[in-house]
């Protein structure tokens, strides 16, 4: 038989100048199982507490019922001090007399009766409560950052520098990403390479950081704290503890016409390569894909030249298992390529390029060291057409979105041509120009004052080639749609941000989901911006949506902050407010027939199969089962299960069914 | 049917399987199940258009499971329970063997689960004429009309839940209303208690039901329970589009769509 | 001693109706719905529908209903009050249209009702019960209440009996009891005295197809025997041959609970259910449906006549009709009574 | 004779609705006396079934609200809670249960003006509608089924 | 065998030849081309845009009498009537309350049974797959292949070809011994309906065409659409007085320079029609 005390709290006047305190609590006196019944006019005092924690020493209370203000605000209070007076907190609810009685309605018999059926509500609801003890994940201290490139480093190092260890993993042979390809950066036009560089470096020598490049996600199971990741680390066919970096092999290597990935295409590589000169690891991987000795069997340069015989042409991929406790996702983004665009030739122009395109030939480190020349002869372009919304803002072409760094490197680009080229003429044909950021907008206006780039509001119909030229066909919108013909020797595309292919197939392997444009989706759109709906896996960067290197650096920090608070304790604790299968003895073994409804319906991927075997480990039943660690408690699972297998801890049917009966009879 | 008897056989004696559930002749012209586990007892075999009890039921029987691999000669409901059963994880291609009546009563053999589904999406699932109409004069009714229509047709129902045997998806071991902790339906077959089971039913089978009628023929008093579950069918598949048992496990009620449509939320 | 036997004019049977009505009884007699006939409280004669070989439900609902209040309770200061239902609350009926196959499960039922303990509440709605039987002029491949030791005219469990004489013909009346004199007495004109034909000629023809004797023998040896599951292989395990059958008497206690105040209820219950027998352990006596299907048979054949000195089956047939998988009782019983053990 | 006062009983989750009615505590609006409110984690834990029983034990209304979509605080327990009512409430509305009688919103943490209007809406018309007597006279055990079955 | 035919306005008139040299291809092929009784016009270019049903009502009334006539395909050659039609098939098939309206405007049955073949899809279907052993002088020239606006747009309705840089006349004149030069004019303005009321704007859009494909060292142009083939022939002098020189690069219809692929008679095919005098 549960011995429950009721509290009822005047709040001061908030509760007592409306509803008859001392009848409540009278009135939950006469009820079965209540053993102590009181009123008082601040019940989160101390002495009020204290009230509570005598009497549940004194009565030897099961269960409490603190009937006064909003639960959301005082429940940790009163429970804690449940708690303190030896009695499990979960054992302890509130009837919210204050925010849904006193407070909302006038003084009355009807306010009093109302608080009163709220009462009793919650002492039925009480009888059936269970101790519960917070669920305690054990937690491993290690990090995967999946994505080398600036949010994937800023992460690894954040991560790295709070003292715990990461694996950082990169799907090419270094890491640096897309910012390691950019000349300048706005809007301060400080080198990229310059800034980015030491950064790669330190990753490189953290004793913290493990890093393998030219390796990928192959699975991951496991739940936050614990998962398990198979990375397959693809074989560079060389042995990187005997390669010094010389770049003997690189020199020889006899084929050296293959268009450069690094360079946009717009350099060439050999097939034994780094990918660039300041490359992180700096030392080479054989693309077996265009090495003559992997086509035809023969050739081997590499290997005579080879000073420390690093060469390891049988080499395999290696898949390697690593557990970690969090994830955070920087894989980046790509562009859309000018053949994505009819209008513009389909790519079939040589020198109409990308933005990125751009960048390489800005850059010093570039194919033209630098200096602005078009790809179809080196000439220097003496009239440059950028188009801003290459694809973007355009549902047409099924990319409603806004690329949102655009706007910012055209003013760029322009900029830098302008400062390269002198008296050449730049062009920037524009929808808005979406400047919003500290410094963005007065660098815009410089592009334009200073620099005089001629910005013209309106987008672009055709490009076509004509004697050596490209014109291009636009329009004015605010000399009213006058048409505008350039003649122009190169056009660059600001072509649309789009997720990386196979951005859909990872998001499934780690159970997170996306958008419909396959950018990675985050838990809440504002207040869980780098979080996934997969508790432990975060998002950094531009994988969640176009973002320039500022945003995508302080996503990086944020998601390293939320790994490292999750790695400062050993066990992550969690509310028991869970759900849990019913298992009964043999034969029966749960009322669970295994259906499996649930599983489509928990939005956690909380629950999975179990399958009970007999001695002989031939399986009796397969039935559901929660995983604490990733169930949230929502209870979906709950309100459908057939058979009720499926309850909730806190909110159990008994708990629920009894409130109801509780609040339409008596008692 | 000649082909289904002689398949029965080379199936029993290649002992590819260790059943053949089928039908035979029963008593009072009515045909009832059969499970031949010896070859020479395929002889007894039938099919004709008498044959509607959906033998779907008996797949999830422990009785019948622990006989070993099964073989089941099924019409399209019987097909659509079963790929609504597998994709419940209730039933599968290890023991189960699908030898397919096709609606104009030919026998066809599936290699496995995936074919019976192609097979079976070939057909929509319609509500016949008669209900369809009876539906469509119960939308005309009152309110108060239809709450005394059903008061009045489930009074009679004693709870025998031959609805619930006879139905291939209440495979369940413990039913809702067999839940005593809180008692969630009143056991008593009196107004409420029927009116509670029969709705309890019905919501659980939306989704899933795929109108074999199983429930209605099997009921002694006739009672058109299975309007019910017709009536969820057809809203279902009017709010939420195609209505086919699929493999792919998309079950109608543990999914949703952000844009599910509805009228009445404030 | 001998009947009293008078004959009715096939007019006058409404007039008894209405007789009886205006005397304020209750009349329960076999109404068709959905194809169905169960015995419903009946207004008017007219909807008594008639041709029937055999009601749907027994009509042991009217002792034994479906599910009954058997006390209110309610928690006070001093404790627990409980009311019981007030027995002189049951009307005085009228069960109209019995067969007797029927009729004489009435008998069996209350031999289980007064085994040991004397159920009050049965036996009082029973004894406000006069039963009107009548005898069969048809039947189908269903009956056999000659093999259980009935007959389509068999008197016993009637108060009056009535045989149809035919087609359009009067009706021949037997006066059985107290009650049914009672019946005679309030309608003496209705029920004249005059030379009655024999009423066998008129009776259905029910072949008499197995042994019941033989069978309760056979099952004292049958218990491990195979034939229970080739037998309830094809059974579903619902409650429908349960609650269709004049005799099953098993009921399931329930408190249906209010707050403080509560009722105590009387519920069929069926030995075919699998939680039946169910244990809180997990543990099932009768696992399998052919325990439950072996239970119901030895329960009818063997334990009754071994306990009650009476048999649980009168031949009525029901089971097998409302059956969704056609278990044929009588089928069964001669298979048992053939397969070699 | 004093007005009829229904009875009705609000099924509400934690994060939206619940915080909601919070609110209008918070910022003092008044409204009807007549509605408890039992709270839930999310509108996807709250079982139909509590809903008859609701009605079973002589509620005269019922009120069901949650986050607005794509507000849940567990990403989609409302889009279930959604796809479950459209279902429910069709099956309630075919076998004659009143309709009428369940009001079903959604209510934010930040609408506690829209909470105390929900429930002075309902009340109101739950009162033109009079009590649940349909419901009431199945569910309680009347004294008829003392009388033959 | 037999396809329906439905010529529309410019066949019967300023495009005769257009009409000849389709039928007489076809006839080359025996394929016989049955015209629709009654036909009328096909509401193009205006009608939509001055009421929807209407110019849904008049395509809608073709179609339906092309089903009574019992016809399964009909070809389509002038792009503007295929357009209409096309569009309106699919109008209808989304809307069946529109689709009610329509019919009951025309009196006359609508299944949107009928399918419509502008010219490229009638080739490919019925003449290239048989094309090969049948070219007799191949048309060895540099084409200018120009699509104009309507063949190709729009797009998700008529689903064919790409409508930026299509290519399936190309490929058509490839079959036939061309050289199709690659340009950017393929479906850039020609002035349409401005034929009449503006020459002179009709002058400078054609113009930049005309003048591209000569520029690109084109012998011919090849059209498949009535209104093209006029602004670029018929309106040739406003063209070159925009362009300032004499261009003097004949328009032929597809089906023409097929026609003289496979050394059809070059009166059969209308040559004789052009106000460029085709000298190819």
């Amino acid at each position: 038989m549960s011995k429950v005390g009721v509290f009822v709290c005047h709040c001061g006047e908030n509760i007592s100048a409306t509803v008859d305190c001392a009848k409540v609590a009278e009135t939950a006196g006469t009820y079965d199982g209540v053993a102590f019944s009181v009123d008082y006019k601040y019940m989160c005092s101390d002495p009020g507490q204290n009230l509570i924690k005598s009497a549940i020493k004194e009565k030897g209370l099961t269960g409490v019922v603190v009937a006064s203000c909003s639960p959301r605000m005082h429940e940790p209070t009163f429970r804690k001090a449940c708690a303190e007076a030896g009695l499990n907190p979960f054992m302890c609810e509130m009837a919210n007399l204050r925010e849904h009685c006193s407070w909302v309605h006038e003084k009355g018999e009807a306010t009093t009766d109302k608080a009163i059926d709220l009462v009793r509500i919650l002492v039925e609801k009480v009888k059936y409560n269970h101790s519960l003890n917070e669920i305690k994940v054990p937690v491993t201290k290690t990090a995967l950052v999946i994505g080398g490139g600036i949010a994937g480093i800023q992460a690894s190092l954040d991560i790295a520098n709070t003292g715990h260890k990461v694996i950082l993993i990169e799907k090419d042979p270094s890491i640096g990403g897309h910012m390691s390809q950019l000349s300048e950066t706005f809007p301060t036009l400080d080198c990229s390479q310059c800034i980015l560089t030491p950064r790669m470096v330190e990753v490189a020598q953290h004793p913290n950081i493990t890093l393998y490049t030219y390796a990928e996600l192959e699975s991951l199971e496991g739940f936050i704290g614990n998962f398990k990741a198979k990375i397959r680390r693809k074989s560079k066919s060389i042995d990187e503890k005997l390669c010094t970096g010389c770049g003997q092999c690189t020199m020889k290597c006899p084929v050296k016409k293959i268009p450069s990935e690094f360079n946009e295409g717009l350099g060439k590589r050999t097939a034994i390569y780094v990918p660039f000169p300041q490359a992180v690891p700096n030392k080479p991987v054989i693309d077996r894909i265009n090495c003559t000795y992997y086509i035809k069997g023969k050739c081997k340069v590499c290997e005579i030249v080879c000073p420390t015989g690093a060469i390891r042409f049988d080499q395999e991929d290696q898949i390697m298992e690593v557990e970690i406790g969090a994830i955070v996702i920087a894989t980046g983004f790509t562009v859309k390529q000018p053949d994505f665009f009819p209008e513009y030739g389909y790519g079939k122009y040589a020198d109409v390029i990308t933005g990125l395109q751009f960048e390489r030939l800005a850059s010093a480190s570039g194919p033209t060291l630098g200096e602005i020349r078009r790809p179809s002869d080196g000439k220097i372009p003496e009239k440059i057409v950028f188009l801003a919304c290459a694809g973007s803002r355009d549902p047409a072409k099924g990319i409603p979105y806004c690329s949102k760094i655009c706007c910012m490197y055209i003013a760029k680009h322009a900029m830098l041509y302008q400062h390269k080229v002198h008296g050449g003429k730049s062009y920037v044909f524009y929808m808005d120009i979406r400047a919003g950021g500290k410094q963005y907008e007065e660098f815009v206006r410089r592009a334009i004052e200073d620099d005089g780039v001629n910005y013209v509001r309106g987008r672009v119909s055709r490009i076509y080639e004509k004697n050596g030229k490209l014109i291009v066909n636009g329009v004015d919108t605010l000399l009213n749609a006058m048409p505008v013909e350039i003649e122009a020797d190169m056009v660059v595309l600001a072509t649309a941000g789009v997720a990386n292919e196979g951005a859909e197939e990872l998001a499934q392997k780690l159970h997170i989901s996306y958008d419909p444009y396959k950018f990675f989706a985050e838990a809440h759109p504002k207040l869980k911006p780098v979080e996934t709906n997969t508790a432990g896996i975060f998002l950094a960067g531009a994988c969640q949506a176009p973002r320039d290197i500022p945003e995508s650096v302080a996503m990086a920090s944020g998601a390293a902050v939320k790994v490292a608070s999750l790695f400062s304790k050993d066990e992550l604790t969690r509310e028991p407010i869970i759900a849990v299968v019913n298992r009964q003895a043999p034969p029966v073994y749960s009322s669970c027939v295994g259906c499996f409804l649930c599983v489509s319906a928990c939005p956690y991927q909380a629950i999975e199969k179990e399958e009970i075997k007999n001695r002989n480990g031939e399986v009796i039943k397969s039935i559901a089962k929660v995983n604490p660690g990733l169930c949230q408690g929502c209870g979906t699972c709950v309100a459908f299960c057939r058979t009720k297998s499926i309850d909730i801890q806190g909110y159990t049917h008994e708990q629920m069914y009894t409130e109801v009966m509780a609040l339409l009879n008596e008692y | 049917m000649v082909d289904l008897i002689k398949r029965a056989k080379e199936l029993l004696e290649a002992s590819a399987v260790k059943v053949v559930i089928g039908y035979e002749q029963g008593t009072g012209n009515k045909t009832r199940a059969l499970f031949v586990e010896k070859a020479e007892d395929a002889d007894k075999l039938i099919f004709d258009s008498r044959c509607v009890q959906n033998l779907a039921t008996y797949i999830t029987k422990k009785e019948v499971k622990e006989m070993g691999k099964m073989a089941i000669a099924a019409t399209l409901p019987v097909m659509r329970s079963i790929i609504q059963l597998a994709s419940e994880f209730q039933v599968n291609d290890s023991n189960l063997l699908v030898l397919g009546i096709t609606p104009d009563s030919k026998l066809v053999e599936f290699a496995n689960l995936v074919e019976v589904e192609t097979f079976v999406h070939q057909y929509q699932i319609e509500i016949d004429e008669r209900n369809k109409e009876m539906l469509g004069k119960m939308e005309k009714m009152t309110k108060a009309e239809r709450w005394k229509f059903w008061i009045d047709e489930l009074s009679p129902c004693f709870k025998c839940y031959a609805c619930r045997a006879a139905c291939p998806m209440c495979y369940c071991h413990r039913c809702t209303v067999d839940v005593n902790q809180p008692q969630w339906i009143p056991v008593s077959s009196n107004e409420l208690g029927n009116l509670e089971w029969h709705i309890m039913r019905a919501i659980h089978l939306t989704g899933r039901c795929i109108d074999c009628d199983a429930c209605y023929n099997a009921c002694p008093l006739s009672i058109p329970i299975n309007l019910l579950t017709k009536k969820m069918l057809t809203d279902a598949k009017e709010h939420f589009g195609n209505y086919q048992p699929s493999l792919k496990g998309e079950h109608l009620m543990s999914t949703y769509k952000p844009d599910d449509k509805e009228n009445f939320i404030q | 001693m001998n009947i009293d036997k008078r004959l009715v004019r096939k007019d006058s049977l409404e007039k008894l109706f209405d007789i009886l009505k205006q005397n304020s009884k209750t009349i329960y007699a076999p109404f068709s719905k959905n194809g169905k006939t169960t015995f419903r409280n009946a207004e008017s004669f007219s909807v008594i529908s008639t041709g029937y070989i055999q009601t749907t439900e027994s009509s042991k609902d009217i002792a034994f209903p479906r599910s009954e209040k058997i006390l209110d309770y309610s928690k006070n200061k001093e404790g627990m009050s409980v009311r019981g239902i007030d027995l002189k609350d049951i009307p005085e009926v009228v069960l109209w249209g019995v067969r007797p196959c029927d009729a004489i499960g009435i008998g069996e039922l209350s031999s289980i009702f007064n085994w040991d303990y004397k159920d009050e509440i049965y036996n009082n709605r029973l004894s406000r019960v006069t039963v009107f039987g009548f005898s069969c002029n048809k039947s189908d491949e269903y009956c056999f209440c000659t093999s259980v030791g009935g007959n389509p005219g068999n008197v016993t469990g009637s108060d009056i009996l009535f045989t149809h004489l035919g087609e359009d013909g009067d009706y021949l009346a037997e006066i059985l009891t107290e009650k049914g004199i009672a019946v005679v007495s309030a309608a003496p004109d209705l029920f004249v005295k005059s030379e009655t034909p024999v009423k066998e000629k008129f009776l259905a023809e029910v072949p008499v197809r197995f042994n019941h004797e033989e069978i309760r023998e056979r099952l004292d040896k049958f218990f491990e025997s195979k034939e229970w599951i080739e037998q309830s292989m094809k059974c579903l395990g619902c409650g429908a041959c349960a609650y269709v059958c004049p005799t099953c008497a098993c009921f399931d206690i329930q408190d249906e609970a209010h707050g403080k105040k509560g009722t105590r209820v009387r519920c069929w219950d069926s030995c075919g259910f699998s939680h039946f027998t169910l244990h809180t352990s997990g543990h099932n006596p009768r696992e399998v449906q052919s325990a439950r299907w072996r239970q119901r048979i030895m329960h009818k054949f063997s334990y009754m006549p071994e306990r009650l000195s009476v048999y649980g089956c009168t031949g009525c047939g029901r089971c097998s009709r409302s059956c969704p998988a056609d278990m044929n009782i009588l089928e069964h019983l001669i298979s048992i009574q053939e397969v070699t053990v | 004779m004093a007005e009829f006062e229904p009875k009705i009983v609000a099924f509400v989750c934690n994060w939206c609705t619940y915080a909601g009615a919070d609110l209008t505590g918070t910022s003092r609006i008044k409204y009807a006396t007549n509605v408890r409110i039992i709270r839930f984690p999310c509108t996807g834990r709250i079982d139909y079934m509590l809903l008859l029983k609701a009605f079973d034990e002589g509620a005269d209304g019922i009120i069901v609200s949650g986050c607005h979509p794509n507000d849940c605080h567990y990403t989609s327990g409302n889009f279930h809670a959604r796809r479950r009512w459209i279902m429910f409430r069709s099956l309630c509305d075919f076998t004659g249960i009143d309709t009428e009688r369940i009001k079903f919103s959604w209510v934010s943490a930040a609408e506690g003006a829209k909470w105390a209007d929900i429930v002075n809406a309902t009340v109101t018309s739950i009162r033109k509608l009079g009590p649940y007597t349909d419901y009431k006279k199945v569910a309680k055990y009347p004294e008829k089924e003392v009388s033959h079955g | 065998m037999t396809l329906g035919f439905y010529p529309g306005c410019s066949l019967k008139g300023s495009s005769r030849e257009y009409a000849e040299s389709v039928l007489a291809v076809a006839k080359a092929f025996d394929i016989n081309l049955e015209e629709i009784n009654d036909w009328n016009c096909c509401g193009a270019t205006a009608a939509h845009n001055m009421n929807k049903e209407l110019s849904l009502a008049l395509p809608a009334r073709i179609l339906s009498l092309a089903e009574k006539q019992g016809l399964i395909e009909i070809v389509v050659p002038c792009a503007a009537c295929y357009s209409r039609l096309t569009v309106t098939k699919h109008e209808l098939s989304k809307d069946t309350e529109l689709k009610a309206l329509v019919t009951e405007a025309n009196g006359l049955e609508y299944t949107g049974s009928v399918s419509v073949l502008n010219i490229v899809q009638f080739l490919d279907k019925y003449i290239t797959p048989s094309l090969g052993g049948r070219v007799v002088t191949p048309f060895d020239h540099k084409v200018a292949c120009y699509y104009g606006c309507l063949l190709v747009r729009p797009h998700e309705i008529l689903e064919f070809d790409r409508e930026e840089d299509p290519q399936s006349l190309d490929v058509l004149m490839l079959k036939v011994g061309a050289t199709p030069i690659d340009w950017a004019f393929k479906t850039e303005c020609c002035g349409a309906g401005l034929s009449v009321s503006r020459t002179s704007s009709v002058g400078r859009l054609s113009g930049k065409i005309i003048g591209d494909a000569k520029d690109r060292g084109a012998e011919a142009v090849i059209v498949a659409c009535p209104m093209c083939h006029s602004n670029l022939d018929m309106r040739r002098d406003a063209i070159n007085s925009y362009l300032g020189e004499k261009i003097d690069i004949p328009v032929l219809y597809i089906t023409q320079a097929i026609g003289l692929a496979l050394g059809l008679d070059r009166k059969a095919l209308g040559l004789q029609r052009h106000f460029v005098k085709v000298t190819v």
